[in-house]
């Protein structure tokens, strides 16, 4: 068995346009740079990305947006990127906002063959009721909004409580990437970004994961891998010029002041 | 000078946290805190991103882009750190294993709604965890200034702004008061230097309760 | 002689299998099948207590209390093989990774209906992951004797016993043929040695189709 | 901080009588056996207990059904244990039988916050429909039923598909077995002793665990937690003479007859 494919371009070549696309990191943290840049240059176009964030300044997702390939978006903050914000506001991008948690919920239950779950987050708010603009029209009015979501009380620690149904986020790929991974698709993520990557990674029809070293089977302790290879289709290894050229977006070092 | 400043309020509000819990402490003044906080009181801080044991800013040698707090700031780890993915991080939250959220507000309503995310007009940016951790945390304790910029009070009736969560914030310090949420309404626990209750209930939108009144 | 050897079924099973595959094999006749697997067909086999790249029984020296498989015995590990918790494991199942379920039955019914876990009247020992296995994986292959031990049928239109799954088969591997549940009915894929139309019709609670009829 | 207990005594006192209690393992694979025999020592009874097996011959949650201090149990497979049947058989214990995938799905929901989750397991089959036997009276007939359960469809993979709400298990304490464990509670597991360990612990509101070998906090590489310390109350370290005790059920060596 070896998933290794031979370069990223052949990894992403059957991503097609109109494709759904869950893809791993936080900020600038853990995001498949490589991978997404190998869906820039092979022309998909239409795709519908699940993400937390959508990258900013030039990086990760941000060059798929730059190049209107993204049509919609799935993620639960994107503050920090002004041609999102644009594009969202232009009616030229739908954006489905999720809670951060509800959002990870919702990958790992596509993973996990759980179509549905209810949570106590959201409720009272618009994301229970509905109302939140999904999409605006090119005056800037609400086109298409969130639907209220099903309700339904449990008794929980002896009290009665609310809590809503939310839906399971299956996506035709993912793309993650991995500190560490062997030709199984075996994969171990380092500090902080790990966050969304082995939930991408679970909700993918086909997983394509790229790792920053790669190992033989059998090199990983079993009792160290963080991800099973079942979850993972297809690994690309990365040079040590793309493992270097990972960026902080808010470099700080001790003494500095707090915001 | 009339009530408390920024750092004034996070010591205030490090006086609430005792050894051993676990907080999750939202961008802003609730940063602070830990800066605040005596020796013998050790909290581990969690980062929704996936972080327990999150440390100070760390020494340029040990700057790694792999891991950053939830405001996307590089950090160090504290001894007995642990790292998860998203889907767990939000586990401990939702599941009432954090004792303590602290973030900032808007708005806050008599009967403890939120609203921190979203102002209608303004770019909508997304709400991030916060809407996870009020539903989740065991208790929520919201920090801000008492009046907004255009010099309206913050604490409301009813939120006008949407809402974060329904009947979540257990208790609030402001730069003039500390107000505890509880069923009767409102309950003002404490006040800045130089505040009393005439100025507290001119500056707030929402029925006080005072010396039991 | 007529018909196939319990060993003679797992080694048809085994053609099924496929280089790659993640399989889930059940205890009795399923566990005979990686003996009769060419040496070019790498499968990883998954046992739903927690571990993917299962191996064969140990070494003396390698015994290890805390690696067990699903049927309890103690096993060795292969080269890129993991470890992890029952909830990761049954997410592979359910959420569609699994390529392949191998199981046995007491019934199997015409519509792929599964009956593996419980006879009235005789003591309940739990259904264990087995109706997980059947709700998730991407294709269930049963295999069994053809009629029990009172000489009845095991493929039946509807079953009598309780069910594990509802149109969950794919395929029936017994000692006399086998067969595909298909939209059109239970069709006849292989006879095994000595086995004709008219025998397997005369053991067989259900009809089938043999050569498109 | 440190979690650390002086005793397994002092850390199952306050586990009464009428208590609900997760207990980790995979038949005699990572069960905390001390854990049990301390709840044994300390006399609780009437207990629930939610575990996938009960022990068997002496071993494991078996020395506490011996006593008859278990009035109702969770699990999902008990066909090794006879004492089990009997008291199954003769109406002196509830049996909630649950599928094994349901059951750590259930574990994780109730730690995870999630009230109730759909799945497709058991439909169609009394899962669903409801009626399996909990409790017999003591001529044997049926006297506590399962209810049906609700069930909802969802679209999935373009197929409209039923699946069944099943409700999360939160339970009074949990108890635990872990190979490696830190004062801070943060958990390292062994091969298949993993199990249903970290799910047991999340579902706890206090969660005792029994570690082979204790460390001091930052002796754990933070990147090698399997279970963070948050989702443990109580730690306590076995003497080397209560790990050699480990049993093995089914021993096994190369080259031996498969059943």
């Amino acid at each position: 068995m070896d998933k290794v494919s031979s370069s990223a371009a052949d990894a992403v070549a059957d991503i097609g346009t109109g494709a759904s696309l869950a893809v791993g990191g936080f900020g600038w943290c853990g995001v498949p740079t490589v991978l997404i840049e190998a869906i820039r240059d092979a022309g998909a176009t239409d795709l519908e990305v699940v993400s937390n964030n959508c990258g900013a300044d030039g990086w990760g997702l941000a060059i798929l947006l730059a190049e209107r390939r993204i049509s919609r978006v799935v993620a639960s903050f994107f503050g920090d990127n002004r041609e999102f914000a644009r594009q969202y506001l232009q009616g030229e991008l739908e954006v489905e906002i999720t809670p951060q948690g509800t959002l990870a919920e919702r990958l790992r239950a596509a993973g996990a063959g759980i179509p549905g779950f209810f949570t106590p987050t959201g409720v009272g708010t618009l994301v229970e009721q509905g109302g939140l603009v999904w999409r605006f029209d090119h005056e800037g009015n609400a086109a298409v909004v969130s639907p209220a979501k099903p309700v339904r009380t449990f008794v929980r620690a002896g009290k009665a409580q609310q809590f809503l149904l939310e839906e399971a986020l299956p996506t035709d790929f993912a793309i993650v990437r991995a500190a560490l991974g062997d030709r199984h698709g075996n994969l171990v993520f380092h500090a902080s970004a790990k966050n969304f990557n082995p939930l991408a990674a679970m909700a993918g029809r086909i997983t394509i994961a790229e790792v920053e070293r790669l190992v033989e089977p059998g090199e990983i302790d079993p009792d160290l891998v963080h991800l099973p290879g079942i979850f993972v289709d297809r690994i690309v290894e990365l040079t040590p010029e793309q493992v270097a050229a990972k960026q902080i977006e808010k470099r700080m070092v001790k003494g500095m002041v707090k915001r | 000078m009339t009530g408390w400043t920024r750092e004034q309020i996070a010591q205030r509000a490090a006086v609430d946290l005792n050894d051993g819990m676990y907080v999750n402490l939202g961008i802003g003044i609730p940063t602070l805190i830990p800066d605040f906080l005596p020796n013998d009181v050790e909290v581990i801080i969690h980062a929704e991103n996936g972080i327990l044991g999150v440390g100070t800013y760390p020494d340029e040698a040990d700057i790694d882009p792999d891991l950053i707090n939830a405001g996307k700031e590089t950090v160090s780890v504290k001894r007995g750190a642990s790292f998860f993915d998203s889907a767990t991080s939000f586990s401990m939250i939702r599941g009432g294993r954090m004792d303590l959220a602290v973030l900032g507000a808007f708005q806050v309503s008599a009967g403890g709604d939120l609203a921190n995310w979203a102002v209608p007009g303004k770019l909508i940016k997304g709400m991030g965890g916060a809407m996870d951790l009020v539903a989740g945390a065991a208790r929520v304790l919201v920090l801000m200034e008492h009046m907004n910029r255009s010099g309206e009070p913050k604490i409301v009736v009813e939120c006008s702004l949407p809402l974060t969560g329904r009947n979540v914030v257990d208790r609030i310090i402001t730069d003039l008061a500390v107000i505890d949420v509880t069923d009767q309404g409102l309950r003002v626990v404490e006040f800045a230097p130089g505040v009393d209750a005439h100025m507290l209930r001119s500056r707030t939108g929402a029925p006080l309760i005072i010396d039991g009144r």
